[in-house]
């Protein structure tokens, strides 16, 4: 179907099943209940989910496929941001010429860093990036506040020109509908939210995980692997190395900026903090972490590091206490105690410890422990099967036991 | 089902579920409320607090968490009541808010506004809370405060110091309690030349963003304005860890004051690097030189050690003042957490109290009747002396004061004194003041 | 021309810091092949040593005073160090001011010490993974060693003052004969310079004139090679790395006077200092010394009000266009091996 | 007129003269090996005949074009495919999938953004890269990491995807270097059973007399950057200068 064999197939058909399925899935506690703490299923941290998805596949297909591991990439979804926030500055508050802006833009940003940082190759190519980037970052800060609204971060203001706007909404919209606008369906004690600014950015999502597995299993991207694989082997193969990585490195920009542009579609302001190191950093992590390379783990990575900034941010004292409530009172403010520097302000602790476990024991990041997992559950009581070739290397689809 | 905008359930928590099958579970349909996150029949209401947890200013955000644990404490009718007993409205009773108990979430900004806004989203969206409050840089305080505009709750700002936040950004469903750098200069500049004299020239170094930007206009007006001379206006890069090269230029530009448009992190690195240079016990133009750091926090003071004696700057509060709300809110605060409050701390529990006070006389959650209630309130006790919260642009005035670092500090909560306390009308400025201009509050959003 | 001498004074001690933690890392990296994304974490535990000792040596016993009040009205309790207890008051007031030079001594075995059980417990299992494992794991580390830094010291700058008789400032510019204020440079700054050419200087003779050095640097050059001689090699990598780890720890526990240390200080030098690493060229020690006081120097510069005037944003992005425009005309940096770290 | 000309070319590494006017020409349809003592500048007129190294003097003509100034991967669409010393293959990609790279290239140029094709469509590729693989004997391989081969399957390999390429001239640099006895004798079968197969030329740089003697038709042989002389094999076993030069310090 779509033109992929079987297997890519099922993984689409079960991705989007998740995909739309998600608010149910993400909500799995009744609202009232202790553990309701851990629901993720509410429209902005979904959305974000698929947007940081967008990001890592488009990452992805840049670092994954070709090893070419770029520092700077926040800075296309911070391009893309300003430009789509731009367009709702200068047309009006529709998203649609807000995201092709900000896609094209990008585009055209990563054709000029791209044609100059892929002159060098491994660290002296990450470098390179990061300078670009933090120069964008540093400049959108201060000098180029005019453009970019600095500190404050981009945004609408009623005196804005919005020549389209007429009469059209004061808030980001599809044609009329609002990006904001949710139904909430309660079921008993459960609460699911559909958001249609969650399924705007699903359908894109969708659309460029399709778009990667194609990438994936096309001469294109084999020739990109080849290029991670053995350049000089190319170069002697009567194969230009350079159109091609440039195309990659152009086509994950376009990634991102759709990600950055979708993340101003969801929330009209462009802050400079998204072009910093640290979010160029916060994709590789993602990437890595999810599985390099395979087509599933960036995304995992991306819910996992999302899931955690929102969702461990927020555990608080009091949250603990009611937690452990059930126990002697002893031992509840013991449990709070051992438990109390890992949450609220402590969740960059657990971050970095899971990041550590997580590279010393799944070298193939949590889709490798997707695959062992399932190898276990077919294997038991049968002898463990070998090792069926490098996962880095061999986009095969992962088994999605994980959303 | 019910439609609603950017919200989790406006909308029920009635009863149990009746006769529902499971092959056809009863779904639950409710009339649109009126407003955003209405907690309706609930028992309990929940607060937002939405600060810095980690991040440079990681300390100043448990700080402010703190103080509005405090508020919710006094709020729910547990502890002392702190300001309770001497804040001027009585319409808090000490058994919650409207029959309601109050609960609170927290959230992590981690002083970006990506990260803030995200935080605040999903305190809105997740868990239904009705006002928002916190926060610790300009930046941050303005993306919540549009954030919270567009859902139809309420934003309560901490600190933020920069003119923007109640001039060209602000809007109808946000307040601020906190000073700005417009305050800072007019409550600065007469001590300054009353201390230094009127013929002064200084070199502003300052951070390279809007708040920056903004406290070193209001400075530099308000110093012009007695007689000062502004040599230099120097930008520095946010973060930059060593400004060396930004001050050895200072000594030989023949001014002989130094002001410090720098904030946390930033602020204790120049003031000390400057100190560092030697440029306190330099006589320029035949004066002594000096530092002036127009904005303080008590933890920028703790972090610059002995830098900052002497050294002469502006403050929303602090605990040493001795009128009886300070006094309350100071034994309150410090008997529960063993150290006195700083001022952004008084900030959040006062704007908590404020919202709640609001709450309770307008009778009603919805915001709109919020922003009714607090536009042109004046109340006293809680502090800052008789306070006003403007209709015009949601900024509180008040009395400013003007702090000195200490220069004989006998313990490590006594680094900053109190020299000058500016009555409020020497800071009160017109709404329409240029360096306000350009933004308009819009009209108040109650949401859903 | 006294304004440029003043910039390339500041340009000598910032240049310091980037010299001595890139150092570091050329170190970890050329010796065991390591991309050490904690280091800057080493340099900032560095700078907490001093704080460490600062408050060891503060470490007090409390004397009520009945005569002074603490902020809720009760009678202040006064602290009377303990060192003041045994030495006495002036020698004891002088161990507590000469505190961040004597945490150098006391730094040194800590730093070894972190530096031996991060080489043996975690970075040995990764010498055969992708660098881009070893990233983040070094990275997880790096998060963890903060998190925990900022558990006991808080996110506040600690305050870890010189000792006063090195508090003020010199007048470079009477010595050389120009006006008075001309070139005034704070005393620290000038130690921490002196201070760091020693550091540097030490590595690179113990590099050069030992044999332990001589095989390290044959083991940087050729890795198997020199395996194959019988020499145990990975130990004398695990010893390499606590000398790194030691290098870094110095560098911060001297910088905690210049910037009151804080639990993220290493992170804001970590992807500066890695440029620094970069533009040197990958594994070369001297290229890496060369570019941190380059950059720290034309970083100065930049921040010219006369060069500012010239090309406004220009100190913000200095560092960065300076790599850039060194990366591409010198493909490895300024002294960078051929194929090293380039696929 | 051979199919490769190379015309007093020169080639100086700051003061080291690495070539020296060397004059060389492959005619079509032979082997031609190129053999020296270390040192001797094989490497260097190797590199300088497919791209990698440009002479500071003299001409590369293949086929009547000139080859100096282009990149490797033009050269090696005019027709002139390279095996390494150590065999150069995507180790990180299946045998089968390292066969079909040089087929695409030779199908769609140096670049092509066909990045929406599924590769599984391919099936001329495909097929042609299966009919290759079987004329090596690695068709059961095909669905081997290739970086797990042996060595002389890498070799296999590296030679599989050069001819798939049809190229007119073959450069060989040192295909046996390293290589066990038997592995040796099953390349020199190989390119012998080449040689039958094909029109096609080599050229060989190669240390190993043996190699050199069983595969040779014409040897050109190599001493500090200069040609001592070019002749059949027989009339080179015999030559007194080479004996000197070469043969019998490396006896």
């Amino acid at each position: 179907m779509f033109g992929l064999d079987k297997k890519d197939t099922t993984l689409l058909i079960v991705v989007t099943a998740l995909v739309v399925l998600a608010p149910f899935i993400l909500n799995p506690f009744p609202a009232d209940s202790a553990l309701a703490q851990f629901n993720a299923g509410y429209p902005d941290l979904m959305q974000r989910f698929v947007i940081f998805g967008i990001f890592a596949i488009g990452f992805n297909l840049l670092f994954g496929l070709t090893g070419y591991l770029s520092f700077g990439h926040a800075a296309f979804l911070g391009v893309g941001s300003y430009a789509a926030v731009w367009m709702f500055k200068l047309l009006s508050y529709n998203v649609v010429p807000a995201i092709v802006l900000a896609v094209i833009v990008a585009g055209l940003f990563s054709v000029l860093i791209g044609y100059v940082s892929l002159r060098r190759s491994g660290i002296y190519f990450s470098i390179l990036t990061l300078a670009f980037a933090q120069m964008s970052y540093n400049l959108a800060y201060s000098v180029l506040t005019p453009i970019t609204n600095g500190e404050t971060g981009l945004q609408v203001y009623s005196n804005d020109p919005q020549i389209l706007k007429g009469d059209g909404p004061d808030v980001t919209h599809l044609f009329g509908l609002e990006m904001g606008s949710a139904y909430t369906l309660d079921i008993g004690p459960w609460s699911f939210v559909f958001s249609a600014g969650y399924y705007f950015c699903a359908i894109f999502m969708l659309v460029a995980f399709y778009l990667a597995i194609r990438i994936f299993r096309s001469p294109f991207g084999l020739m990109l692997r080849a290029v991670k694989s053995n350049q000089q082997r190319m170069a002697y193969t009567g194969l230009n190395t350079r159109p091609y990585t440039l195309a990659a490195f152009v086509i994950s920009g376009m990634y991102a900026g759709l990600a950055g542009g979708l993340m101003a579609a969801m929330d009209p302001l462009a802050g400079a903090e998204r072009m910093q190191w640290t979010a160029s950093g916060e994709v590789v992590l993602m990437t890595i972490l999810g599985g390099a390379g395979t087509l599933i783990g960036p995304v995992l990575g991306a819910g996992f590091i999302k899931y955690f900034e929102n969702i461990f941010s927020k555990i608080n004292d009091s949250v603990l206490h009611q937690w452990f409530s059930f126990m002697p009172d002893g031992m509840e403010d013991f449990m709070v105690f051992i438990v109390h520097p890992f949450i609220g302000k402590g969740w960059h602790l657990t971050l970095g410890i899971l990041f550590m476990l997580v590279v010393i024991f799944l070298p193939g990041g949590l889709v490798e422990g997707g695959q062992r997992i399932a190898a276990w559950l077919r294997g038991r009581g049968k002898k463990p099967a070998g090792g069926s070739g490098d996962p880095e290397h061999h986009p095969k689809p992962a088994p999605h036991v994980a959303e | 089902m019910s439609k609603s905008n950017l919200t989790r359930r406006g909308v029920l928590k009635t009863g149990a579920v009746a006769g529902a099958g499971v092959a056809l579970p009863t779904i639950f349909t409710s009339s649109a409320s009126a407003f955003t996150n209405d907690p309706g029949s609930a028992s309990t209401v929940k607060f937002g607090f939405n600060v810095p947890q980690t991040g440079p200013y990681a300390d100043e955000g448990m700080d402010e968490l703190r103080a509005q644990e405090l508020a919710v404490e006094h709020i729910n009718g547990m502890g002392d009541g702190g300001m309770l007993n001497t804040f001027s409205s009585k319409a808090l009773d000490g058994t919650g808010l409207l029959g309601k108990k109050v609960e609170f979430v927290t959230g992590d900004t981690q002083t970006k506004s990506d990260a803030a806004r995200a935080s605040a989203k999903s305190m809105i969206e997740k868990d239904g809370v009705i006002m928002i409050n916190g926060g610790s840089s300009s930046g941050v305080a303005i993306a919540v405060q549009g954030l919270c505009q567009d859902a139809g709750i309420i934003f309560m700002a901490g600190l933020t110091h920069s003119n923007d936040t109640t001039g060209k950004d602000k809007k109808r469903n946000g307040f601020r309690h906190f000073f700005n750098a417009y305050m800072s200069g007019a409550a600065l500049a007469p001590v300054l030349a009353k201390q230094y004299g009127k013929d002064r020239r200084a070199y502003h170094l300052t951070a390279d963003y809007t708040w920056g930007w903004t406290q070193e206009e209001s400075i530099a007006a308000a110093t012009e304005a007695l007689g000062w001379e502004t040599v230099q206006k120097e930008r520095t890069p946010f973060g930059v860890g060593d400004y060396s090269s930004y001050i050895t230029p200072v000594l030989n530009s023949g001014a002989d004051v130094l002001i410090l448009n720098h904030y946390g992190r930033d602020m204790i690195n120049s003031i000390n690097q400057a100190v560092q240079f030697g440029l306190r016990d330099k006589m320029v133009n035949g004066k002594q030189f000096e530092i002036v750091v127009p904005l303080y926090s008590e933890l920028m003071a703790e972090g610059a050690g002995e830098a900052i004696k002497g050294v002469y700057g502006s403050m929303n509060w602090n605990w040493q003042l001795t009128d009886e709300g300070t006094k309350a809110f100071v034994k309150s605060f410090g008997e529960k957490y063993g150290r006195p409050p700083s001022n952004s701390a008084q900030t959040c529990y006062v704007q908590t109290v404020l919202y709640a006070d609001a709450v309770a006389r307008a009778g009603s959650f919805n915001p709109c009747a919020v922003v009714e209630a607090l536009e042109g309130f004046e109340f006293d006790g809680l502090g800052n002396g008789p306070t006003l919260y403007r209709a015009d642009d949601h900024q509180c005035f008040k009395d400013v004061l003007v702090m000195k670092g200490k220069e004989n500090p006998t313990n490590q909560f006594d680094i900053l004194e109190i020299v000058d306390i500016t009555p409020r009308a020497q800071v009160e400025y017109a709404p329409d003041h240029p360096m306000f201009a350009g933004g308009d509050l819009g009209e108040c959003n109650p949401g859903a | 021309m006294d304004a440029i001498l003043l910039q390339i004074l500041n340009g000598l001690d910032k240049g310091s810091a980037y010299a001595m933690i890139a150092l570091g890392l050329t170190l970890i990296f050329g010796t065991l092949g390591v991309v050490n994304f904690a280091h800057g974490a080493l340099f900032m535990i560095g700078a907490f040593c001093a704080v460490t000792l600062n408050r060891i040596l503060n470490l007090s016993y409390t004397v009520v005073d009945e005569t002074q009040k603490d902020f809720l009205g009760n009678p202040l309790k006064v602290d009377v160090p303990y060192v003041k207890g045994i030495f006495g008051d002036a020698f004891g007031n002088a161990i507590i001011d000469w505190s961040v030079p004597l945490a150098i001594l006391f730094s040194i075995p800590i730093m070894l010490a972190v530096g031996y059980a991060m080489e043996r417990g975690l970075i040995k299992h990764f010498y055969k993974r992708p660098h881009a494992d070893q990233i983040l794991v070094t990275f997880g580390l790096a998060i963890v060693m903060q998190e925990i830094v900022k558990y006991f010291f808080g996110a506040n700058p600690i305050p870890t003052p010189a000792p006063d008789a090195l508090k003020g400032s010199i007048d470079f510019g009477v010595l050389v004969g120009l006006d008075v204020n001309a070139v005034v440079y704070p005393a620290w700054r000038f130690v921490y310079f002196c201070f760091a050419a020693l550091v540097i200087g030490g590595v690179f003779a113990f590099l050069q004139f030992t044999t332990f050095g001589m095989v390290v640097r044959a083991g940087m050059a050729d890795r198997e090679t020199v395996g194959l001689l019988g020499i145990n090699i990975d130990r004398r990598f695990t010893i390499m790395f606590g000398i790194a780890a030691a290098v870094a720890g110095l560098a911060g526990v001297m910088y905690a006077p210049i910037n009151s240390p804080n639990y993220h200080m290493g992170m804001d030098f970590l992807v500066l200092s890695f440029v620094v690493v970069v533009v040197g060229g990958m594994g070369s020690l001297p290229g890496a010394v060369a570019a941190g006081f380059l950059l720290g120097i034309l970083e100065s510069f930049a921040s010219m009000n006369e060069v500012k005037a010239l090309l406004p944003g220009i100190d913000q992005i200095i560092i960065y266009l300076v790599a850039i425009i060194i990366l591409l005309t010198r493909p490895r940096g300024l002294m960078g091996r051929k194929g090293v770290m380039e696929d | 007129m051979g199919i490769l000309e190379v015309k007093n070319v020169s080639k100086n590494f700051g003061g080291l003269k690495a070539l020296s006017d060397v004059n060389l020409s492959v005619r079509e349809n032979t082997v031609h090996a190129i053999i020296g003592p270390n040192g001797a500048g094989k490497s260097t007129l190797l590199n300088c005949l497919v791209g990698k190294l440009i002479p500071d003097t003299g001409s590369v003509m293949f086929d009547g074009q000139s080859v100096l100034g282009r990149h490797p991967y033009e050269i090696n669409q005019m027709g002139i495919s390279r095996v390494f010393q150590t065999p150069e293959i995507f180790g990180d990609l299946t045998v089968l999938e390292n066969m079909m790279i040089p087929i695409l290239a030779k199908r769609d140029g140096t670049f092509e953004l066909n990045a929406l094709t599924s590769i599984g469509s391919q099936k001329d590729v495909i097929e042609r890269a299966e009919h290759m693989l079987e004329e090596m004997s690695m068709a059961d391989k095909r669905h081997f990491h290739s970086g797990s081969l042996s060595r002389g399957d890498k070799r296999r390999l590296e030679i599989a995807m050069c001819l798939s390429q049809e190229p007119r001239l073959l450069l060989l640099d040192e295909p046996t270097a390293g290589m066990a006895r038997a592995d040796t004798n099953n390349t020199i079968d190989l390119l012998k059973q080449i040689k039958e197969e094909r029109d096609i030329t080599i050229a060989i740089i190669e240390h190993d007399m043996h190699v050199v003697f069983s595969l040779a038709e014409r040897i050109t042989v190599l001493a500090q950057g200069t040609p001592l002389v070019e002749d059949t094999p027989e009339n080179i076993k015999g030559h007194p200068k080479v004996r000197e030069a070469y043969l019998g310090e490396s006896a």
